[in-house]
């Protein structure tokens, strides 16, 4: 019997696997495939204080290994999540962890405020890093005196686990998450997505809407788990590793590097039912070595 | 509609042509789930090395009694190429059933099912289930030559076909907006082809005072309403194609 | 007839494909597949002031799409190229740039020094962006004062062509190349390589003797399109564009997004003829299109 | 040697086991290059959504007349296992010939070439090459069992064989490096296998007083000593295994 339970903070999860926002909806959309109740969380799409409709069509194209994404934070705010989406999932027997974005610190700490007295919600990830948007908190994401500025903020709206999500476009990821670290983060979540662009070279014209957005997949990994080292050796919080997870093999890697819990988020498109695929490939691993608690693993190289 | 993961071994492949094969497909283990005309699955691509996401392809005919699927599958990229290429025996990966679908008219009348190049494939479903259940629809196909009009015969199985091509080679020449077909009253056009074709159809459509129903392909990466990467711009506003589409009444849309 | 030729400041090339530095060794590895002649010009492997043995291996892993290395600038110094490589290339009619590393300032102006008395070196191309060693250059190339530093001392030192190669490893890659246009670089080349790390998870250990090493191929692509586009509207000198260029599609990418020229890197490790390839996919696509000159294609994004 | 890229056809897939299968390829519109034995070629994998370089494969066997090159590839990982997949009338195209070989000896004398696991395939083309020349070969085959002794009835065309088996089904039992046949004198010995059964052999040479020439198989990117990636830390520092090796006398490494 292997023990998969681990702690972000307070949080206690039942096993590290979590999915990354944006990447399976509020949940129900995989309730079909899996049974939500298996997974150590899931994190739901971004919320912002009010509606948003977010960027024209087309928001996607595919690259090699991976995808560029410009949804811009559609969502029908935060208001409409609590009224409307709360009562459907707050009766999962996993943690429902709600990431929000903001234009503004007000912004975020408005959304904060209204979700700091939810029962069910324990802990938000804040999305300092979203490279979609003109306000969507990349611009905080990018300096350490921005990453600060939010996360003192918001930890003082929000009393329970504060999860900050990281930006890779940046010099030192580390010196980002130390800065977060010294405001009361909780946790870090990393690597949100790269910003990328592509071109239609037959249309003479970008894919996305956008120009620019922002790249996920496996082709990020070997950064995603570069920076997830970098930064579990520079922070005495929990780090939340994410960028490319495929299987459990490369969740295990995250957590190797430093992670200790993971986040899925495009193999959600590919395999609706990865995640708990990947929580049995972790218990299978762990008992093929021999490990009985995967904390063991974590950090070790 | 309950959705699954399901292997479907290849019964057949079918090239149409260079650019389209028939994929009969049949689910390894499980029967066949409840699909409804105008859905559509998403393909795993698993013998491509440029190919990350699954591929979004029309359901083109259902056989309950035999436990077969029907895929109309378009040479479009390096997705759909190595679709191509499987063989009867390999296996590919389907989610399905998605989307929403062709609802069944509250009553008699006339129905004309339009499709262009490739997106003739749902309207040969939702023929055979209007014929079903007592309607008597007729087809418009169109296509750039008579070797690209796909599964004629199978339509004529069930009622009239019209067709269009662009060079005469068969049917009427010209595009399908031309064709004598939309000179008559309908109760309902259902029209899938590219975005042209359809835009081209809903305005025909319009002045013709006929209700449209069209089928939309926008990119997509998920298809189950979780990365709302496909959007269309409604009049409601942004919406999912894969989830609150791909059908969709002219009326709600932008266009 | 398509006009190929492409200036990048004084230097004219015939064509705009160039090798990327340690992927095309002296050239002489590829000459049993294609005639070099035919390229724009290819830029030989880093070259430092003294012999480097590199780093230990394994110096390499692959990754979806990409792999990363970990080489450690490996050569034998420039004396040793000057004495043995060089007049073995330079009958050749395509220009030899030279890529060119340090670890100090100081080592960076001797190597140029000794290299620019070469007649058949018109260019060099300038490193500050290698992740694989701790003085590599990648210390330089994260601050626009280190990068200003090091332009400033070789500009003194090479009196043609001179490319600076940027990281990607950065904030902004465009404020770093305008630095170095402030100094007088002539152009500038990105990207190098993404810093990434991957771990066998069974072994529980890094592929990479280093740790961490730098991923190139497809999967960079999109970041590397992004960065070029930045940087092609942030300078006014010419970009030479690279990162995961395979085919003549991804080539006429680079150039629609501003660069000039471009390199092509990992790809002649999976088809030594890659290059001749590429040159005739974008004669065949300019033909198709009716573009009389590629130039008029470079940055219409 | 001049090296090529060229398409192969699939003409055989010998499926020797679970793990292994021989390959047998033949050039496509051209007669096979000069290949020496030791020599390896640099497969593309076509067919592998997770596969992004080439995967070295040392030469098994060529046979000149028949214009047929021999491939024996074990399944490591999703790029092997993609090329196991290959059926007759695939095409996979090689970059070939690479690397340095096996030099004939100068004078006759007795000569043992030995193999474990998978890498008895270069043994095979450089037995024949000796017995060609006059030589004759002895061959030592080790493995975990009976079953993953590959090839054997080939080599007993060529010479004696030595076998040794960790289980003991086949030949002696042990490992290799305990085998009678190291108890002997040899003038030469030949060695491809794990890196630990190449250590092994080596040191049993080392102490019989004979030299040694092993074929290490490096992780590599190019296979063309561009990418340096493939370094062994020789006696001369760091040198390219693609094009300095794959054979090495084990005087010049610093095992």
């Amino acid at each position: 019997m292997v023990n998969l339970n681990v702690n972000i903070a307070n949080l206690q999860l039942k096993n590290p696997v979590l999915t990354a926002s944006g990447t399976f909806g509020y949940g129900e959309e995989f309730s079909d495939f899996i049974d939500l109740n298996r997974l150590g969380g899931f994190i739901v799409k971004g919320t912002t204080l009010n509606h948003r409709e977010g960027n024209p069509y087309p928001r996607m194209a595919e690259t090699p290994s991976g995808m560029l994404n410009a949804v811009g934070l559609q969502n029908k705010g935060v208001d409409y999540f609590i009224d409307n989406i709360y009562p459907r999932i707050k009766h999962l027997d996993t943690h429902v962890i709600v990431n929000v974005s903001g234009a503004t610190i007000d912004d975020y700490v408005a959304v904060c405020e209204k979700l700091a007295p939810l029962d069910k919600i324990n802990a938000i990830e804040v999305n300092i890093s979203c490279p979609n948007v003109k306000q969507g908190g990349m611009a905080f994401g990018t300096t350490c005196s921005g990453a600060a500025e939010v996360t003192k903020a918001v930890r003082r709206a929000f009393p329970k686990t504060l999860i900050v999500k990281l930006s890779p476009n940046v010099t030192s990821i580390a010196d980002i998450a130390k800065a977060v670290e010294a405001e009361g983060a909780d946790s870090v979540s990393l690597i949100n997505t790269l910003l990328g662009m592509a071109i239609d070279v037959e249309r003479r014209r970008p894919y996305l809407s956008t120009v620019t957005g922002g790249l996920s997949g496996p082709a990020v990994r070997p950064v995603a788990v570069r920076m997830v080292w970098q930064t579990a050796h520079a922070v005495n919080i929990p780090v939340i590793g994410l960028g490319g997870i495929m299987n459990g093999r490369d969740a295990l890697e995250f957590m190797m590097a430093g992670a200790s819990a993971v986040e899925v988020g495009t193999a959600n498109f590919i395999d609706p039912a990865i995640t708990v695929k990947i929580i049995d490939e972790i218990t299978e691993y762990c008992e093929r070595h021999g490990i009985s608690d995967i904390n063991e693993i974590v950090g070790i190289i | 509609m309950k959705k699954f993961i399901l292997d479907f071994e290849v019964v057949e492949n079918r090239r149409l042509h260079d650019l389209y094969s028939l994929l009969i497909l049949s689910p390894i283990g499980h029967d066949l789930p409840d699909i409804r005309p105008g859905q559509f699955v998403q393909v795993a691509v698993d013998n491509s090395k440029t190919t990350f996401l699954r591929r979004p392809i029309s359901v083109n005919y259902v056989d309950k009694s035999d436990n077969m699927l029907w895929l109309l599958v378009r040479k479009a990229g390096d997705g759909t190429s190595a679709l191509l290429q499987k063989s009867p025996g390999d296996t590919v990966n389907l989610v399905l059933p998605l989307g929403n679908y062709f609802k069944l008219p509250a009553n008699c009348g006339k129905f004309l099912l339009a499709g262009g190049g490739v997106g003739v494939a749902p309207m040969l479903y939702w023929g055979k289930v209007l014929r079903e259940n007592g309607f008597n629809p007729e087809f418009l196909l169109g296509a750039r030559s008579a070797k690209d009009i796909l599964e004629l015969e199978e339509f004529e199985k069930i009622g009239p076909v019209h067709i269009s091509t662009e060079d005469g080679s068969l049917g009427e020449k010209g595009l399908v907006t031309l064709n004598s077909a939309l000179e008559q009253t309908w109760d309902m056009i259902y029209c899938c082809g590219p975005a042209p074709m359809m835009k081209a159809v809903a305005n025909v459509a319009k002045k013709i005072g006929t209700e449209c129903e069209v089928s939309l392909e926008n990119m997509m990466a998920c298809g189950l309403g979780a990365c709302l990467c496909c959007v269309e711009n409604t009049v409601k506003g942004n919406v999912c194609v894969c989830t609150e589409g791909p059908i969709f009444n002219t009326r709600e849309l932008t266009w």
